[in-house]
């Protein structure tokens, strides 16, 4: 047995474990017991990821009672590569998990079903067939779902949540299981080597792809099946929708990959236009709607959409430029899609980590009751602070690096050696600059107004004044995300040349690592070095400094209890700017989109019609996706509903006539 | 061959430029304020007044309220380095790149838009309404505007071959045709716009007001004092200086250094210098007739802005 | 000599068979329905002594007899002796009189030409009346499928019945003879515990009125 | 082997005999308990006896035990056992003079089913089954109420309509055997290929049949008698009926599918099998989206699983051993659910999901398995039912059949989409009940007090009490949990009870 093999069965043996511990320690010790547990479970598919990711082999197979293909895991390059990626995401997670002893989210159901979601996640990269892929790809979506049961018995929210999310997880599963099922039925087989002989231009090709692309799509918050996530998020423990939005998404990626490099690589290019227009709509909409949102962990949750959303693009701008023979652009943008998929995956998980230990702090997830955080919560908000830079695309991180490969694989690409590729390429290349570029302006927005309103200024409401420091189990999962945010940004060159090399040999990006840790992208002729940039940023501080420190030292600093503020006196925390005020001018111009509803009361002092004693304002943003697109087939499904009901009205001679109908029928046809 | 062309000449000469622009900038800003109050009849306060400005600032006592944090003191500080590392990267004295770090146009991008949140979260930091009010406008134009600049520099990169923006210098120093073919011209009508409201000037911004509803840059600025609102209003000041530099550059390359000499120093020293004067003299006489529109009209100035670009990128098919 | 009148035997039972089967359709009275089905009850019995003796077998004799105790005489005395405790004897089905027969040709004239198109390569005159066996399963569910009366109903399903079993010995002799038994006991038992059901139905609601059955549905 | 044959049938008569005999009512109700336990007994033993390569038989073969026979048998026993050991806590049963009468006719229930899948011949096998539907009838009318009397007369009138229409069908797949010289109703006999059977009288038998079982086995437009049979009968009975007596139904199916792909191929019950499963599976989507009665939902559920696997008899050889799996999976979630749905009626007194609300915290000793069962049923892995489906659903777009599977999604999706909204509304949430302040902590359900967003609503002490059994439950769950695992020798038991069916060995 390879230690591939052997880090397999560990992760099997440790879930069974953890289920036990979970279900027979005390209330007391659980979170304790179960949480190491769980990160010992992520532990092992780190390892077992890491040494698939740099070559190791192994498998194990599933038996079964069905004469299917054998089920077999043994993860390759890309797999290992996501099962580390969720498996790191899964140990901040659980760590973190540890520090919510003795609340809802360290029930018995919140653990077992914790244990089983991640040990789904880290296989589902690991199977080498249809089978045992569904199977665990459904055993996370069992996981994931129970762990919403943490709060149901204080929110009455979270019922139709769960509605929300296990059907939606169903619609994506049953568009894989068709899709898959559509490969299967032509190659007849359900390994996936035997599902990658089929020829791309056919049109069952096309059908499946169509249909796997929605499927994973859905599970990685695209638009339109993205509307679960910001009902469930927000619902979600902290550390929970850390391993959600952080870990599970990638899945989806995981399951674009495989189809787009693995099973049907090559295809036609508007594969690629779709794939892209998929990811353009979704990052737009994404990012548009977390720069409205007030809650936290639905700003987090939209962003998720989002940065999904640019995977999408890179991927589908791959297989575009893969098809007009761009193959240098199209590998940086796979390359690309990698390196956000990776980044994301650290920001998002410190982020949701640091919404998670606000939440602990204050009970309170609405930005506009929060503020001065910073202060207070000095550990969270500095880890917070470093993964919203990543999620801003901003130096020197993770999510910076990426976007700017993503970018430059897409300037590169319409053209080679100065020829225009192709028509489609020349019109999708600019606009998916544009939409990244609006994208990112508006992530900037997004991240400076959740970062500015909850931890700077001043508290807005008691519960926020109040807020002390999370305790040290939970601060350390914060500092790891924050290191991995700021080093995967710090280390492109090795970073990108391990994801290179898990693509494979046929899509492998040529990169080395040039300078310190810098990133040579030969394919494209680009070259980007953060270290030195830092290097170059600190020499350029330090004569600022050294101004700074002799001014300081003949000018101190004075505070004063009040803000200037134009002079006003009177100034209380409710009259600063809110979430909601600060996203206001952007809800202005995005009105069509966003199309907001709003309600103005105004009260009069008494007969007068000028002299105005209060005005109310609410303004609400709700999902335009929700509403126009799900909510008319729901009313319509449930109108349906009732109406059937008549065809079962409890009359025996309608029934009967039902079955002489039938009768009838059957003996028409076999008379014909 | 960005990795070959390493040329260890470009540290003096970045140092150089580092140099003149710290120095250059107040006066730039001092030109344009003195050509504008000549242009309105008025006698200005002179050539130097912002480097007195900033000296009297350096020696206050800053003075902050009890509810800002950190914040407040980091700010200005990244403000200013992004500013200064602008002036390092950007090619206007010479194009030689300096090693391991292009002068990427996406790189130059995102340092700036580091000083663009810092200055953001120094706004919001204070907890007033204005800080708030100028913070939320200033970021919202800040995302309006990237798409247009993006795509500009794509349109303006597509003859280079490249996003690099000393070598898109010297291809339009080597071959002038391009400036004036219509994809350069439509690319740098949006790229003037796009910096124009980056660095809070008409028609966006007005850079002298004090009144609350029309104020973006300024009312981010309120609460901030003593040195702190001087690295904020140098910072602010550097970066039209460098983004000045790049568009006199990119309009007329001539004089820019392409390799390494002493005279050649001398003449990209000086023309940099006159060119940078000169547009942004240019802007203070533009400046005089326009007047700033409403916030609410912004985006569809920056959304005509952003059409410009995308009919540079698509002219770019068509034309070249 | 039996050879020549066989067809001519064949051919009044089973048509003794579908007259009874229309008539039921066409009277509302209960009690006159169920002495149709005892009539019934004698015409298979006929139909299937016929069949015994033309094959010369023994066996099917005795399911003559067994038919005659059963359908014509056992059930029909059981559902007379129910009838007459009810108070109500009259049905007002949901289909009227007219509209019934109509319906009667038009599913006889349906199964005539199932029965032809099935039982083409046969030319016995036994498959050749098989059609009449299937007129009379829809008879049958036709019953079952307009009346409202517990006992209507369950005269309907008798009718059906009596249905498979004609069409069962018009086309194959009948089924082997434990199997005959069997399926009889089966037929026999649904019947009493359909008595026994209307016994409590009569109980508890007073009468046996199929429609009242209608508290259940979503 | 063969008196493994005999037990299935006589044990549970002799332990019938003796619940109506009277005695202690302590042991009578142990009496279909035992029952069940021959009939798995003996299945277990007859699967034995298939894998080592035997077919017993018994009676001159009138009872033969081929694998897929064993198969039922043991299905049948299984999931007898788990329904009426799970109804032991049950107080379903009417004290006094019927609760003798109760217990026997179940235990004839289960000797009926395993003479109709132990049964060589198909009018014995039809006699079984309309036994059933006699003995049932008593059990769905058991509480004698207005209701349960309404549902039994309709369950009666259609359910023997349904088998007469099978017994025609029977009579004419018997005229067609004429033409082998020896008529005959002999599964064995009658499923060789090359009988020179005549093809429309074999075609119209098959599709009648098919059409009459169809309607035991709960497929649209046949079903309607099953919700309101399922939702009336004793909880015990409603499993036992959903879980296994359709089945037993869907096993008359296949194998007359058997003898007609023989004579006329695939071709013509697969079309009539595609149309009743998908209407099937519509019927159950249309009725169970705005579904009022948590037990009528378990019955349309069944209608759907029944649909799916009439799509999977459908697909055929290449489906059947998903199939087969699927009746076991199925058998045993639906039991585990329908004796919980019992203790739920019996405690809460309303069969109404609107009335049942907060399980979860009130009462999670009930609402935790149901749950679980609950995720089982809607197809989540480690549970069989999953692979079942993959199953099908692969051999389906394998066998061509894409656009009737692609249906069936869609359909399944309504269906889950509903199911979970239905089992959410039930389970979640806080209960209604107005606080009474000042309760201890301890009776925090899992410790979770809620540091974040304050103190519980509800003060009333959860019911941790599983109102019966556990253990059945639990085998039952832990059972489907891990029968999908089992390559050796359940894989082998499947492919070759598939393979009578003529599927893939």
């Amino acid at each position: 047995m390879t230690s591939v093999a052997a880090g397999m069965l560990g992760q099997v043996l440790l879930m069974l474990t953890a289920v036990a511990a979970a279900l027979l320690t005390s209330s007391r010790w659980r979170s304790r017991v179960s949480g190491i547990l769980c990160a010992l479970l992520a532990g092992a598919g780190v390892v077992t990821g890491a040494l698939a990711l740099f070559g190791g082999r192994g498998s194990l197979t599933i038996p079964t009672a069905l004469p299917l293909d054998p089920l077999v895991l043994s993860p390759d390059r890309l797999g290992g590569l996501v099962m580390l990626v969720v498996s790191v995401v899964g140990l901040l997670a659980s760590l973190f998990g540890i520090g919510s002893a003795r609340v809802a989210s360290a029930s018995r159901t919140a653990w077992v079903s914790m244990a089983v979601f991640l040990f789904g996640m880290q296989l589902v990269p690991a199977a080498t067939d249809v089978v045992s892929f569904l199977l665990f790809w459904e055993i996370m979506t069992l996981g994931s779902t129970a762990l919403l049961l943490a709060h149901h018995a204080t929110r009455g929210t979270v019922a139709s949540a769960l509605v929300w999310y296990s059907a939606m997880s169903q619609l994506s599963f049953f568009f894989v299981v068709a899709g898959f099922a559509v490969l299967a039925g032509v190659t007849g087989g359900t390994g996936f080597a035997a599902l990658a002989t089929l020829d791309p231009a056919s049109w069952q090709a096309s059908l499946a792809f169509v249909l796997l692309l929605l499927g994973f799509g859905g599970k990685a918050e695209l638009v339109p099946l993205h509307v679960w996530v910001p009902r469930v998020l927000p619902e979600a423990p902290g550390h929970v929708a850390a391993a959600m939005s952080g870990a599970m998404v990638n899945i989806g990626v995981y399951g674009a990959l495989l189809v787009c490099v693995r099973l049907l690589p090559n295809g036609p290019a508007w594969w690629g236009v779709l794939v892209m227009a998929l990811g353009a709509v979704s990052a737009l909409y994404g990012i548009l709607q977390a720069s409205v949102a007030s809650n936290l962990k639905v700003l987090l949750a939209y962003s998720t959409t989002e940065n999904m959303g640019l995977v999408f693009l890179g991927l589908g701008a791959s297989v575009l430029l893969r098809g007009d023979h761009a193959t240098g652009a199209a590998d940086a943008a796979l390359l690309a899609a990698l390196l956000l998929m990776v980044s994301h995956a650290a920001f998002k998980a410190t982020l949701f980590l640091g919404a998670g230990a606000v939440a602990r702090s204050t009970g309170e997830m609405n930005l506009d009751r929060l503020g001065g955080l910073g202060s207070r919560m000095p550990w969270t908000a500095a880890a917070f602070g470093a993964a919203a830079l990543g999620a801003a695309a901003l130096p020197v991180t993770g999510g910076f690096v990426a976007e700017w490969m993503l970018l430059q694989a897409l300037v590169h690409g319409s053209r080679v050696g100065g020829e225009v590729v192709s028509v489609t390429a020349s019109v999708a290349m600019p606009l998916a600059v544009a939409v990244i570029a609006l994208t990112a302006g508006l992530a900037l927005l997004t991240f400076v107004k959740a970062y500015g309103i909850a931890f700077l200024a001043r508290p807005r409401s008691v519960k926020a004044k109040q807020a002390r420091e999370v305790p040290v189990i939970m601060r350390v999962p914060l500092a790891i995300g924050a290191i991995l945010v700021v080093g995967l940004g710090l280390l492109p060159g090795p970073l990108a040349e391990a994801l290179a090399s898990a693509l494979g040999p046929a899509f492998r990006p040529d990169v080395r690592t040039i300078g310190l840790a810098g990133i040579d992208a030969r394919g494209i002729d680009v070259v980007l070095d953060p270290t030195t940039l830092l290097a170059l940023a600190a020499v350029l501080l330090v004569p600022v400094l050294m101004a700074v420190l002799a001014s300081a030292r003949r000018h101190p600093t004075r505070v004063s209890p009040l803000p200037w503020a134009g002079g006003g006196s009177r100034l209380r925390p409710r009259m600063q700017y809110t979430a909601t005020s600060y996203a206001e001018p952007l809800v202005r111009v995005f009105d069509d989109v966003l199309r907001p509803t709003r309600d103005v009361e105004v009260t009069h002092v008494g007969e007068s019609r000028y002299l105005v004693e209060r005005v109310h304002v609410e303004q609400s943003v709700s999902d335009v996706i929700e509403t126009r697109l799900y909510r008319p087939v729901l009313i319509l499904a449930q109108r349906f509903g009732v109406r059937a009901r008549r065809a079962q009205n409890g009359s025996i001679h309608r029934y009967l006539s039902y079955s002489f109908l039938a009768l009838l029928v059957v003996l028409i046809v076999v008379s014909l | 061959m960005i990795s070959g062309a390493v040329n260890l000449a470009a540290i003096p000469i970045a140092l150089l430029q580092l140099a003149l622009f710290v120095f250059l900038a107040p006066l730039l800003i001092g030109v344009i304020r003195q050509v504008r109050a000549r242009l309105e009849g008025r006698a200005g306060s002179g050539l130097w007044q912002p480097w007195r400005d900033v000296r009297k600032l350096v020696a206050k006592d800053p003075v902050r309220a009890a509810d800002s944090s950190w914040m407040l003191t980091v700010g200005p500080v990244a403000l200013l380095v992004s500013s200064l590392l602008l002036c390092v990267l950007l090619p206007l004295v010479g194009t030689l790149p300096l090693p391991l770090v292009p002068s990427d146009l996406f790189v130059i991008v995102s340092i700036m838009l580091i000083g663009v949140v810092a200055l953001a979260l120094v706004g919001l930091d204070a907890g007033t309404a204005f800080g708030g009010m100028g913070s939320s406008r200033h970021m919202t134009v800040a995302a309006l505007v990237e798409p247009t600049l993006l795509l500009a520099v794509y349109a303006l990169s597509i003859p280079a071959g490249t996003s690099t923006l000393s070598l898109i210098v010297e291809t339009r120093l080597e071959n002038p045709a391009v400036i004036i073919s219509p994809v350069s011209l439509l690319a740098m009508v949006a790229l003037a716009i796009a910096i124009m409201a980056e660095t809070s000037r008409l028609p966006i911004d007005n850079p002298s007001t004090h009144l609350e509803l029309t104020m973006l840059h300024e009312a981010m600025v309120l609460e901030a004092s003593g040195r702190d609102l001087a690295w904020l209003e140098l910072g602010s000041w550097l970066k039209l200086a460098a983004l000045l530099g790049l568009l006199s550059n990119l309009i007329l390359p001539w004089g820019v250094l392409t390799d390494f000499s002493v005279a050649g120093v001398l003449v990209g020293l000086a023309a940099v210098t006159v060119k940078v004067l000169v547009l942004g003299a240019l802007l203070s006489v533009g400046e005089v007739f326009l007047a700033k529109v409403r916030l609410f009209r912004v985006p569809e100035l920056l959304a005509g802005s952003f059409a410009l670009a995308l009919l540079a990128v698509t002219a770019s098919y068509l034309v070249a | 000599m039996f050879d020549t009148v066989y067809p001519q035997l064949i051919g009044l039972c089973t048509g003794a068979l579908l007259l009874t089967s229309a008539l039921m359709v066409w009277r509302h009275s209960l009690l006159a329905s169920i002495r149709l089905l005892s009539a019934q009850g004698f015409a298979l019995a006929a139909l299937v002594a016929v069949i015994g003796v033309e094959e010369g077998a023994a066996e099917v004799i005795i399911v003559s007899v067994l038919v005659l105790l059963v359908k014509g005489m056992g059930l029909p005395w059981v559902l007379a002796h129910e009838t007459r405790a009810t108070t109500r004897t009259d049905e007002a089905p949901r289909l009227n009189p007219t509209a019934g027969l109509l319906t009667v040709a038009l599913l006889t004239i349906l199964s005539y030409v199932v029965a032809s198109r099935l039982l083409r390569d046969d030319s016995s005159v036994s498959a050749h009346a098989a059609g009449i066996g299937l007129a009379m399963v829809l008879i049958g569910f036709l019953l079952l499928v307009t009346r409202r009366q517990a006992g209507s109903q369950l005269i309907g399903f008798l009718v059906l019945d009596n249905g498979i079993a004609t069409v069962a010995f018009l086309t194959s002799g009948g089924v082997p003879l434990f199997l005959e038994l069997g399926i009889s006991l089966d037929v026999l038992l649904v019947v009493v515990i359909l008595y026994v059901f209307a016994g409590r139905m009569r109980n508890k609601f007073g009468n046996t009125d199929i429609d009242q059955l209608r508290k259940l549905h979503d | 082997m063969s008196f493994a044959l005999w037990i299935p049938l006589a044990v549970p008569v002799v332990l019938a005999a003796l619940s109506l005999a009277g005695g202690s009512r302590q042991f009578a109700r142990l009496g279909p308990v035992g029952s069940s336990a021959a009939v798995l007994a003996s299945g277990l033993l007859l699967d034995g006896a298939v894998l080592a390569g035997t077919v017993p038989d018994l009676g001159g073969g009138l009872l033969r035990a081929d694998a897929l026979s064993a198969y039922m048998l043991t299905v049948v026993g299984a999931v007898g056992l788990v329904s009426t050991w799970g109804g032991l806590g049950h107080a379903t049963v009417v004290p006094g003079r019927y609760a003798g009468s109760y217990d026997a006719l179940i235990s004839v229930f289960l000797a009926a089913m395993s003479l109709a899948v132990l049964a060589d011949n198909i009018g014995l096998m039809w006699a079984a089954v309309e036994a059933t539907t006699i003995t049932t009838a008593f059990l769905v009318g058991h509480h004698r109420t207005r209701s349960s009397l309404e549902a039994a007369w309709k369950y009666v009138i259609l359910g023997s309509v349904g088998v007469a229409i099978a017994l025609l069908g029977i009579v004419l797949i018997y005229a067609a055997s004429r033409g082998t010289g020896e008529p005959t109703l002999s599964w064995l006999e009658l499923s060789r290929t090359g009988l020179p059977l005549d093809p429309t009288l074999i075609r119209a038998g098959g599709a009648l049949a098919v059409l009459g079982f169809a309607t035991k086995a709960g497929l649209a437009p046949m079903h309607s008698w099953l919700p309101d049979a399922h939702s009336q009968a004793p909880a015990p009975v409603s499993g036992l009926m959903s879980g296994v007596l359709l089945a037993v139904a869907l096993y008359a199916i296949l194998r007359i599918q058997t003898i007609t792909n023989a004579v006329i191929g695939p071709d013509f019950l697969r079309v009539m099998l595609s149309v009743g499963g998908l209407l099937s599976l519509f019927v159950a989507a249309a009725l169970l989206i705005r579904q009022r009665d948590f037990k009528r939902m378990l019955a349309y559920s069944s209608i759907e699983h029944m649909g799916m696997m009439a799509v999977g008899a459908a697909i055929g050889a290449a489906a059947l051993p998903a199939v087969l799996l699927y009746v076991l999976g199925h058998g045993l979630t639906k039991a585990t659910l329908f004796v919980l749905s019992g203790r739920i009626l019996e405690v809460e007194g309303t069969p109404r999901i609107d009335d049942v609300r907060a399980l979860l915290v009130r009462r999670p000793g009930l609402a935790v398995p149901w749950l679980i069962a609950m995720a089982a049923l809607v197809g989540f892995p480690p549970f069989s039912i999953f692979f079942s489906e993959i199953g099908i659903i692969v051999a389906g777009f394998d066998a061509g059949l894409g656009v009737v599977v692609g249906i069936a999604l869609v359909l399944l999706l309504v269906i889950f989409a509903a199911l979970t909204r239905l089992t959410v509304a039930m389970t979640i949430g806080a209960p209604a009940a107005a606080p009474a302040p000042g309760v201890a902590a301890e009776t925090r359900l899992d410790g979770a007090g809620d540091a974040v967003t304050g103190e519980r609503p509800d003060a009333v002490p959860p019911d941790r009490s599983s109102h019966g059994p556990r253990l059945p439950l639990f085998l039952a769950l832990g059972a489907t949990a891990v029968v999908a695992f089992i390559a050796e020798p359940v894989g082998t038991l499947l492919a070759r009870a598939a393979a009578v069916l003529g599927g893939i060995q």
